[in-house]
């Protein structure tokens, strides 16, 4: 196989890709975030709801659109935080992304893959202040 | 290689100067046509590259030895040979070797548009611009509080010309047009957009990146003060790009960059200029790149030009016919029936430009998707990205209708 | 190739690997002194060019299929090979690719120095600058209305470094200085001078056009806030050159060229920049060029700079003995004894050093005459021009001899 | 041989060189002109004293600096113009140049053999007022 192509577009993304899931909105988000991959055109916008302690995440949808690489890795990724601790999501990188995927992803679809994460953790960063507050919207930039 | 009086390209010839045609993946063959981004090299190129390193690599220009006369004329001679293909026929003073067509431009807007331009003046652009001359335009544009205006595109993606004499008016200075364009496939008007900016005592600028490698141009006709191309589009090496330029304008032009080769007399309080067009070629140019340029332009005119755009628009068309037979398949530019370049942006319905693209690969057919560097146009027709499948002489209708095939399999995956 | 642990070079070897080296002209063997203008280029290197448009070509950064996606890593990738030869360890994002040293020069001047610079500061230069940095400065300097100083070279070719540490003040805001001076053959204290340029707030530039292709050069170590160099004096093809920043610097820079690549976001009214370095490469890149610059850097680093560095000097060494003990030649730059680069101005008493090269020539000896971009310098010392033989990896003593001679027959002549 | 070197360097030539003929000033000189080459440092000033008429030269002297070339042509072009005609003066083109040194002239050195030819001409056009009198001073430029 080559680098890229449909060993990516396995059964579970494409599932994942046409039936999202954990796709709106929610109102009572503690906190809201958006990113996009500029030069894709692929946009994710996530709420996360966490728990009285705020330490860990209680329940998160996405909404968003794209490449079906970014939004079959933004609805895996909903399933995967619930219950998940900040802490935890802090320690997300590529490698678990790809891991949750489950594909190998070509090394010009990463960005695509990693959008969903870097939002949902710059969102984190954001509300709990270790970010500057002016980056009010993320770009996946590895 | 030497072609039969036929009109037609003899495909099969012109395949075997290219061997990278022959690279395989999974057991099947490549299927390039992402041509518009960049062309494959014929081996009379890659040949003249690795002889120039192998037996006359030099310095230019002021070198008094053996190497570097040798080096110096092929460069120079080189600059003939590009004017000549573009018929320009003040020769080598009208010819700057930059690294690529978007150089070309900056070099335009640094050395006369931050000069000349100021708050009361005009640059009009087309809707269509590659980012090439639309960032670069509209940045210096702002730096000197100059305004820039953008001559609309019809449904059917030709400039609207009515418009066009509305927008330029005499306080435009510069009209800047892509020639042929890599997202619409549309062949603009530049001649007659020539004649409507000198009417205003504006100049020219026609970005031919897309239309010098596909189509015979001759500057002179269309009178174009300035064009623009790439080496790397038209069967050449990268790095090198191509600023011609109506030698009395170049010739009352600031310089660019600055360094050595383009100095007359240095001391330590100012400098003067050396003759075109070495003026704006500072430090140690492109040399082997030059060199192999030229070789280039021996190759597509050893075909013909005229062979070069009716292979291009017979692909175009017949590309055009099979994807819109689909049904699913949007494509953008002007309808079938009509003269294009050789190039088709298009989106599939259910399926991401990107996620075909890698699809596609699968079937050794290389495309591009993207916003193919037209990201205001590619806002304006209502899409973050297109699909680009775009053509040169050695391709085939049997490649489209493996593009075709492919494209199904996508539409399959995805159903 | 592999080297062994000798300290020695393996000249014999590595001459096989430039077939170059085996012309004849009237039947005598080329004698290549001219490697301060262009250095030959290895076989590996040429074999990597020609493979690359064999294999590999296509456009980088965006293609999703699979030859862009082989270009795109090897170009990448290529940035961060240069950066490790350099020893910048912040990777491919503080390495430019340019055309050559000159334009490094430029983008700087223009996207720095056209922005920061204004008529109460300083650019600091040295008397023995190259143009590529000399014109551009002084340029920028006028258009901006900062002031250019130069620091003072001693009798003996090297920096008054009580002079450098009056010109540079709290006004300076660029200190740029040649690491090897190409007429010299000086080794300038750059670390030094960064130290100093840094006390006062102030970048330094360090042009290693002739010290980064001869000898190590870590720009941690010199603590350079900026180094330019060309790939076509180290082995690499002509069309790239390279320019180190650090990232916090690149980053805050306003961009340089514009168009596709460069950017993230664009519309008809503005355009936000792209990530480092890719914010300062605009349009299609020097691919080809950069990645075969990753393999000349691959085959220095095999010989080992250090061995480089101890053949230049002892090349200089030798020649300039040589030429002192015939009496009637003068020399330029450190007597013998002092380490340099490896290279040698001289001028012979009686004959016009361009009337001394083409006599060379008639023996096949390749050397430059003229004032090797460095104009002020030779008006400084007191003459229009001057020969210059400089070496690299594949010269030899006997060489060195055969130059000798040929100078001795020039004496003859005009006798 | 190679396209340049001492096939260049005939005894004429270099005769010329270390004994240039008309050296000096002619203080009663019709016309003065001055130019250079840059490049190379070559540098050539020319005295022409023309008849009654202005129509004949009857004496050229010149004076300079710089490599054999440049100084050997401008030493037999002060013969060769001797008796002159001006009209005859402006038709000399580099191939007359080239004729009278009788040597082939490698193509990086020929700027310094046309210097002496171009400070003549522009010399006489400046005076006749076919020049911009800007112009003051020439750059061999081919
Ligand atoms: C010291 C120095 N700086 C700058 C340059 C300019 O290099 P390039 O001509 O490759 O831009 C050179 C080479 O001529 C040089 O020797
Ligand atoms: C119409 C047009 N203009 C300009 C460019 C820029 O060319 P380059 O990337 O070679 O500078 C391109 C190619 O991408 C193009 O298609």
């Amino acid at each position: 196989m080559g680098i890229g192509g449909s060993d990516m577009y396995r059964q579970q993304i494409l599932d994942h890709y046409k039936n999202p899931r954990n796709y709106g909105e929610l109102e009572d988000a503690t906190f809201t975030h958006v990113g996009e991959n500029p030069m894709c055109g692929d946009e994710i916008t996530m709420d996360v709801v966490l728990d009285d302690e705020e330490e860990v995440i209680e329940r998160v949808a996405f909404r968003g659109d794209g490449c079906a690489i970014s939004q079959a890795s933004a609805s895996m990724l909903t399933q995967k935080l619930q219950g998940m601790t900040v802490e935890e999501l802090a320690e997300l990188d590529r490698d678990d992304v790809v891991d949750m995927l489950g594909v190998d992803i070509s090394p010009m679809r990463i960005k695509c893959a990693v959008l969903a994460e870097k939002v949902a953790q710059d969102g984190a960063d954001i509300y709990f202040g270790e970010k500057d507050l002016d980056k009010s919207s993320t770009e996946a930039d590895e | 290689m030497g072609h039969s009086e036929s009109t037609l390209l003899d495909v099969e010839r012109i395949r075997e100067d290219f061997p990278i045609l022959q690279r395989e993946f999974d057991g099947q063959r490549l299927v390039y046509l992402d041509n518009g981004a960049t062309s494959q090299t014929p081996e009379p190129v890659v040949e003249c590259i690795a002889d120039y390193y192998r037996t006359t690599n030099a310095n230019v220009h002021r070198g008094l030895h053996q190497l570097s006369q040798e080096a110096s004329i092929a460069y120079e001679e080189a600059h003939d040979r590009v004017a000549e293909f573009v018929g320009a026929s003040g020769g080598r003073e009208e010819i700057v070797f930059t690294k690529n067509t978007t150089e070309s431009e900056n070099l335009v807007a640094y050395a006369w548009g931050l000069n000349e331009l100021g708050p009361e003046d005009e640059v009009v652009l087309t809707e269509m611009e590659h980012h090439a001359s639309l960032v670069t335009w509209q940045q210096i544009a702002k730096r000197t509080g100059a305004t820039c205006k953008y001559i609309r595109i019809e449904d059917d993606g030709t400039l609207d010309m009515d418009h066009a004499r509305e927008c330029i008016t005499d306080d435009t200075q510069m009209v800047s047009a892509v020639h042929v364009s890599n997202t619409l496939g549309t062949i603009n008007p530049v001649s007659e957009l020539a004649d409507i900016a000198h009417d205003h005592g504006a100049y020219m600028f026609v970005d031919g990146a897309q239309s010098v490698p596909t189509r015979p141009v001759d500057v002179e006709a269309i009178d174009a003060d300035f064009l623009a191309f790439s080496g790397h589009k038209m069967m050449g090496p990268t790095g090198i790009g191509v600023l011609y330029g109506k030698k009395h304008i170049l010739a009352e032009m600031e310089p660019y960059l600055y360094g050595g080769e383009m100095i007359k007399k240095v001391t330590y309080e100012d400098a003067t200029w050396n003759d075109l067009p070495w003026k704006f070629e500072a430090g140690t140019p492109p040399i082997c790149q030059g060199i192999a340029l030229a070789e280039a332009c021996d190759y597509l005119d050893d075909i013909g030009m005229d062979r070069v755009r009716r292979h291009e628009n017979d692909l175009a068309q017949y590309a055009l016919e099979q994807l819109e037979a689909t049904g699913d398949v949007e494509t953008y530019g002007p309808p079938a029936g009509t003269e294009r370049g050789g190039l088709v942006a298009f989106n599939l319905e259910s399926v991401h430009a990107h996620d075909l693209s890698s699809i596609l690969n699968d079937s050794a057919v290389a495309i591009r998707a993207g916003d193919h560097c037209t990201q205001p146009l590619h806002d304006k027709l209502g899409v973050a990205a297109s699909a680009r499948a775009s053509f040169y002489v050695y391709n085939t209708r049997e490649e489209v209708d493996k593009l075709v095939a492919a494209i199904d399999d996508a539409r399959q995956l995805f159903a």
